[in-house]
């Protein structure tokens, strides 16, 4: 039965060739679309199935690895193509077909008329293709296929609409952004890959269960572990939008929005969470690593959400707040809060696919306007995305029983418990009170107040079923999704062990834990329940001081705005991150490559290094041509001259 | 007897389809079309038989030990036809936009394909020699096809001229060889090389050796002898250009490794290292120059036979290894570059359509994705194959030839062609560029491939399927050995 | 009057001297028919050594490989002769230096 | 010894030459004293060439037809080669040399077919 794994992917694979070679034949919409949805709902399907014969089986024999075929063998290096499945990859290949579907189906209404709706549905099967090979697979080559993939799928449909306007800093059209994504991520592939040479060369073996096995057993220098960690997360970093690479994330708004609902928010960006997971034992073994992911993952947290703020646009608000909750799990990671980890991405793929397919219904509903300024009031005019859009809020703020409440709870007791106990879990709970106000200022922008668009140019209305019935479903699931994590000090009284997602988990992690020396106890502390609530405060602070300012239409903002200019400013413009890049990269270097490379290093030595060789190359070949004279008589000559040298080599040499 | 047919069952068959073939069209006034369908029925035919054969229980040899049956020689087959009947389904729409399609083209391109199952096959000087002459004598007609054209009569002359030269020399070693060894059965040279009465003119059997190695180096244009190849590569009809660049590369080949095995039996003795080292400073001379060369080409025919000249340097470097995986990686690189080489030409042939002025230059390939988005896109599949980028077929193909020679202790043999395939990057990607990235302002018509688009889309799965799968090609040829 | 009282040597150092022959008369004429007399004549000389090993082992092999390389000689000739004939069609030339319009 | 011995092989071949000679100038004596001495015009004193112009410029072109069945003549022409050792030995080839003698020939017929049916002998 477990054998079956690698229909998961093949559905989608096919999907992907019908509409991509045959999408322009089929004309009708309809067939593409339902042909790419059901190649999705298939691999969900085929998953589900899987969770449920693993359930059935006892917690450790819940490991079983698919050999398709194998794939490169040379000497001792042998890379197969094969699929795990167990507790950690079947609840990412459920997250990915489950939410998968649902986009799918939106995408059916949302892409609606477009002149590349076989193209968008082709990229968005490979894409799904791509990310179940990253995280089905058993080694580390087939993933970092996967991770490729995806990487070009997320180009590919940021540059969708490769002509489109777009604004940004040094970013004019799409294809920019597109480009961006692209260079960022490249930075991070490039640590990814020394990390792969580096473990292969410590292990000899790329196969994730060998690897962590053998770095449990015999842990080499702390050293190499370190390296291999940290250029791990450097990938991490980059696929995952963290700080310093996470300035590509916002920018990639610039592809359709369920694009962005898919791929930068519930699946690919989580990729990076996942490769950490997956490795833990690895990251276990190198503490100094995971100080640096908590570290990392907190200050982004931190930047990402003040960020969020001011935004006006209403997916670039939600792109921050993507980048900010990845902080969050990141800081989970980096505390040994696998689990909690896990369980944040599960949760905000639920919501936060929810909120973006909502801001896309917005976005269809006004006709493509997309700053929230000129909203407000859209209440009575799409009272289902409406409904649904204030489910997603109040379950990203932190709220319970919604689904947020429970996983950021979990994130922000562990990093209390492991993380140093006060500076970090106050740094993430100011997140969390940004994220509560940010959200609800978009809520109350959006939705509530006076309405602020032409009447006479613009007429909102409701998206059609294929768009609403998604956002049903995820509202359902962003409000019931948290009970898979219940804290043992609130479920104490139900069960020994409410966690259900803990304890489903929890052989993936028992190595990592192990070196951490996390045992598997329970107890109740006081402190618990009292931060409980602090967080739960928090919240509601942050959504009461939002529906103050917000709620009605006032004068407000703007005076604070105005008072705490440079403030409001600074985040206005992202703590001028891209400024800093754009000086660091551009300025600094144009001025250090004027002074010191062009004058000296480029003329000098460049020049006769690399133009050097390039033009070596070039006169070489137009030297050899002239050999070519055409005239056949000498290359008779050149063969017997030729044949000349190698006789009289054989013979004397 | 009649179980010496039906073991050898491809090269009989074919070669009494063949003449049918070119009765049917003498026969039939204005039949192309039957011929066609008849010629692509014989290869299908062929190549049953081929796989028929392959699978027979042990490898014999048939007709007095002058051919050996089934195995290596069989899968060669199956390779040719498949690169034949890719030919053939692309000629036909070609031929057709020119105005210039007669029976004899199918029949002359299945009598290559006779000769080069004899080459693959042969067990003897003697059918090594036919099966040659028989191939290269249908090539010289073939590359003058289009006989109005200046071009393809003066790649014919020079083809002709510079093979027949060779020719000479071919003889000469093999002649050489029979001096020495007293026999021309592969078995009895084997036997005499190995034993004391090879030593009978050592010498002698050296410079014979020289000789048809330098022979068979013209055949699959190797530095110093691939002068020719740009020429008549250019010059050539472009279809014909496909199925020679390929097929008759790999024919070659597949000369090649048997009579290098007969000749230097003991791996570790001198004359073999003498024979490993000429082969090496020949491929890495080969490759230099092939790739170096096509950097400054403007015309992409031309481009693409220096870049063939250069792939003909990476197969030798298997050659050069002497090891089974050496030859086993050139079985695999061999069938890569089939479907990969001839998809390139294909596609150049539909594009250009019959006319000789249409996409001969790389400038004429800008701006291709906005016309042809499909074109441009399999273009791409197979640039980036012959570039070596994962995970296309060329990739595969590069990675066990750079093995087996890392293996056999060529490192610096390997050193080279890992900067010969940098420089290489230059070309290909830059056509790649060129499709993508560079406006055109002149308007197209459109142009349907015809039949040439299955060939296309066989080639493009054919590169793809070996390189997400290059395990299955690389067993069956390691077992072929 | 017996062959075998000729030394080898001589039979091969004869058929040296005609290959050589053979091959400058390819480097020096600009005639493509008589280059290819030229080339025909390498044959020859290839076709001398063949026979002279065929005595000298007493082994037909030798001989039967000669008749074979006569007519694939004969099969170039025609194809040869075709080919010089469409190119004077084309170009009023069977110098082959002035067939050049390929190159580098 | 050796010397006698050359002198003694070579005697035959000096003496047809010496025949061949001697036949050759008797013929031109003979044809003078035979001849008759009437009518002495410039065809008459022409050499006989079979009815075609001895003298005239060698520059002359052949039509290209001469070198199409000249080019067939050789192909077909070498093939008999093939056929003297098979003469030769044909009786302890038996059965299979005639069937494989057979085989050849119908391979050769049909490439005479086809030379045929392409219209390559008919001259105009």
């Amino acid at each position: 039965m477990l054998d079956l794994a690698y229909l998961i992917p093949l559905f989608p694979l096919i999907g992907f060739l019908i509409t991509g070679f045959f999408g322009k034949k089929l004309k009708s919409e309809a067939l593409i679309g339902g042909i790419a949805s059901a190649a999705v709902g298939l691999s969900f399907a085929v998953a589900a199935t899987l969770f449920f014969t693993l359930t059935g089986l006892p917690a450790d024999a819940r490991s079983h690895t698919t050999y398709i075929f194998s794939w490169l063998a040379a000497g001792n290096f042998n890379v197969d193509v094969a699929y795990q499945v167990d507790q950690l990859s079947i609840v990412y290949a459920l997250i990915v077909t489950g939410i998968g579907t649902l986009i799918h189906i939106y995408s059916m209404g949302y892409m609606h008329g477009d002149k590349s709706y076989p193209r968008f549905f082709a990229y968005l099967n490979l894409f799904i293709f791509m990310m179940l090979n990253l995280v089905l697979a058993n080694n580390f080559l087939l993933t970092f296929l996967g991770w490729e993939g995806v990487g070009l799928c997320s180009y590919l449909l940021i540059g969708f609409w490769y002509d489109r306007k777009f604004e940004g800093v040094n970013i004019r059209f799409t294809g920019d952004a597109a480009n961006k994504a692209f260079i960022a991520n490249r930075i991070g592939d490039f640590g990814v890959l020394i990390a792969m040479f580096l473990i292969y060369k410590t292990f000899g073996t790329l196969e994730y269960n060998a690897v962590n096995t053998a770095a449990a057993v015999a842990p080499p220098d702390a050293g190499i572990m370190t390296a291999i960690a940290l250029l791990l997360f450097l990938g991490s970093t980059g696929k995952s939008a963290q700080l310093p690479l996470a300035v590509w994330l916002p920018d990639a708004m610039a592809g359709p929005t369920p694009v962005s609902a898919l791929i930068h928010a519930a699946t690919m960006v989580t990729a990076g969470i996942f490769l950490v997971a997956r490795n833990a034992t690895l990251f276990a073994l190198a503490p100094d690593a995971m100080t640096v992911v908590a570290v990392v993952g907190v200050t982004t947290a931190l930047v990402a959400a003040t960020i969020g703020i001011v935004q006006n646009d209403i997916k670039k608000v939600l792109a921050y707040s993507t980048v900010s909750q990845l902080g969050f799990m990141f800081a989970a990671l980096g505390v040994g809060a696998f689990t909690a980890a896990v369980f944040h991405v599960m949760t905000h793929a639920f919501f936060k696919a929810l909120l973006f397919l909502g801001s896309g219904s917005v976005i269809h509903g006004m006709h493509e306007e997309q700053d929230i300024q000129k909203m407000g009031g859209l209440k009575k005019y799409m009272p289902v995305t409406h409904r649904t859009f204030l489910i997603g809020t109040i379950a990203i703020s932190g709220i319970p029983p919604l689904a947020g409440f429970f996983s950021k709870d979990e994130i922000l007791w562990m990093t209390f418990e492991h993380g140093g106990h006060g500076p970090m879990w106050i740094i993430l709970a100011i997140a969390a009170f940004c994220t509560a106000f940010y959200m609800f200022r978009l809520y109350y922008l959006t939705f509530g107040g006076k309405e602020r668009f032409d009447h006479h140019r613009l007429h909102p209305h409701e998206s059609p079923v294929t768009m609403t019935l998604p956002l049903n479903v995820l509202a359902f699931l962003s409000v019931v999704g948290g009970f898979l994590g219940v804290p043992y000090a609130l479920g104490f009284f139900a069960s020994d062990h409410p966690n259900l997602l803990e304890n489903w988990l929890g052989p993936i992690f028992s190595q990592a834990n192990g070196i951490l020396g996390r045992g598997e106890h329970h107890s109740i502390h006081a402190i618990e329940y009292v931060l409980m609530a602090a967080s739960i405060a928090i919240a509601t602070a942050g959504i009461l001081l939002a529906s103050k300012l917000y709620k009605e239409e006032s004068e407000k903002p703007a005076e604070l705005a105005r008072k705490f200019k440079g403030a409001y400013n600074l985040l206005l413009h992202k703590y001028r991150i891209d400024e800093i890049y754009q000086a660091l990269v551009v300025s600094f270097i144009y001025q250090f490559s004027e002074r010191f490379l062009w004058k000296v290093f480029d003329v000098k030595i460049v020049d006769g290094l690399i133009n050097g060789a390039a033009k070596t190359t070039q006169s070489a070949g137009e030297s050899l041509r002239r050999i070519q004279s055409g005239v056949t008589q000498n290359y008779a000559l050149l063969m017997i001259a030729g044949i000349v040298v190698i006789l009289t080599w054989l013979a004397v040499g | 007897m009649l179980q010496d047919f039906l073991n050898s069952a491809p090269i009989p068959l074919l070669s009494a389809l063949a003449t049918l073939v070119m009765l049917l069209d003498a026969m039939k006034r204005d039949g192309a079309r039957i011929v066609f369908g008849f010629s692509v029925f014989s290869l299908t035919a062929a190549m049953a038989a081929a796989i028929y054969t392959m699978f027979l229980p042990d490898k014999t040899t048939a007709f007095n030990n002058m051919i050996t049956c089934g195995g290596y020689g069989a899968y060669f087959d199956i390779v040719f036809c498949l690169g034949g009947v890719l030919t053939l389904l692309a000629a036909r729409p070609f031929l057709l936009a020119s105005n210039t399609e007669h029976g004899e083209f199918y029949s002359l391109i299945l009598f290559s394909i006779c000769g080069m199952f004899l080459i693959a096959h042969s067990n003897n000087l003697l059918t090594l020699f036919i099966g040659i002459e028989v191939m290269s004598v249908s090539f010289y007609i073939l590359s003058g096809y289009l006989r109005t054209s200046r071009f393809s009569i003066e790649a014919s002359l020079k083809y002709f001229l510079l093979g027949a030269f060779i020719t000479g020399f071919l003889v000469y070693g093999m002649a050489l060889i029979y001096g020495s060894a007293g026999a021309l059965g592969y078995n009895e040279i084997y036997q005499a090389v190995q034993g004391e009465t090879g030593a009978r003119f050592p010498m002698i059997l050296l410079l014979g050796m020289g000789l048809l190695i330098i022979g068979l180096s013209f055949k699959s244009a190797i530095f110093p002898f691939h002068q020719w190849a740009p020429d008549v590569y250019q010059g050539a009809p472009t279809i014909v250009t496909a199925f020679m660049s390929t097929a008759g590369k790999a024919a070659a080949f597949s000369a090649f490794i048997p009579i290098l095995a007969v000749l230097t039996p003991e791996s570790s003795s001198p004359v073999a290292a003498k024979i490993g080292m000429l082969l090496a400073v020949l491929s890495a001379a080969t490759m230099l120059v092939g790739n170096i060369s096509a950097v400054v080409q403007k015309n992409i025919k031309r481009m693409l036979a220096y870049s063939s000249v250069a792939h003909a340097g990476y197969m030798m470097m298997g050659l050069a290894a002497g090891s089974v995986r050496g030859a086993s990686g050139i079985v695999f690189y061999v069938t890569a570059y089939m479907f990969m080489q001839i998809g390139a030409f294909i596609l150049i042939s539909a594009l250009e359509r019959g006319s000789e002025e249409r996409y001969q230059n790389l400038e004429d390939y800008a701006g291709l994705a906005k016309k042809h988005p499909v074109m441009a896109a399999l273009m791409s599949v197979f640039m980036l194959s012959l570039t070596g980028i994962p995970p296309f077929a060329g990739f595969f193909g590069k990675y066990y030839l750079f093995t087996a020679a890392i293996e056999s202790g060529y490192t610096w043999l390997t050193i080279i062609a890992v900067i010969s395939s940098v420089i290489s990057v230059y070309f290909y990607i830059g056509l790649i560029v060129a499709m993508y990235f560079r406006e055109s302002d002149v308007q197209e018509q459109d142009s349907r491939p015809g039949l040439a688009g299955i060939s296309l889309v066989i080639s493009a799965a054919g590169v793809i399927i070996l390189g997400v799968i290059p395990q299955f090609i690389d067993k069956i040829a390691k077992s072929l050995f | 009057m017996n062959l075998q009282s000729v030394p080898l040597e001589y039979y091969l150092t004869l058929s040296a001297i005609l290959f050589v022959i053979g091959a400058v008369g390819v480097l020096t004429r600009r005639n493509a028919i008589i280059i290819f007399m030229s080339i025909e004549l390498m044959l020859n000389a290839v076709n001398l050594t063949l026979v002279a090993f065929s005595q000298f082992f007493g082994d037909p092999g030798g001989q039967i490989f000669v008749f074979f390389v006569m007519a694939v000689a004969a099969a170039e000739a025609a194809v040869g002769l075709a080919i010089v004939l469409a190119l004077f069609r084309n170009k009023q030339t069977v110098y082959v230096d002035e067939v050049n319009i390929m190159k580098w | 010894m050796g010397e006698n011995n050359i002198v003694v092989s070579y005697l035959p071949l000096i003496v047809m030459v010496a025949v061949g000679f001697v036949f050759g100038l008797s013929n031109v004596f003979l044809a003078e004293i035979l001849g008759s001495r009437r009518n002495k015009t410039n065809v008459k004193l022409d050499t006989y060439e079979c009815g075609m112009e001895p003298v005239k410029t060698a520059r002359e072109r052949f039509s290209v037809k001469f070198y199409l069945v000249a080019m067939l003549f050789i192909v077909f022409d070498i093939e008999i080669v093939f056929m003297y050792p098979w003469a030769v030995k044909f009786r302890e080839l038996g059965e299979i040399g005639l069937v494989a003698m057979l085989l050849f020939m119908a391979l050769l017929f049909a490439g005479f077919v086809y030379v045929y049916k392409k219209g390559a002998l008919t001259w105009d």
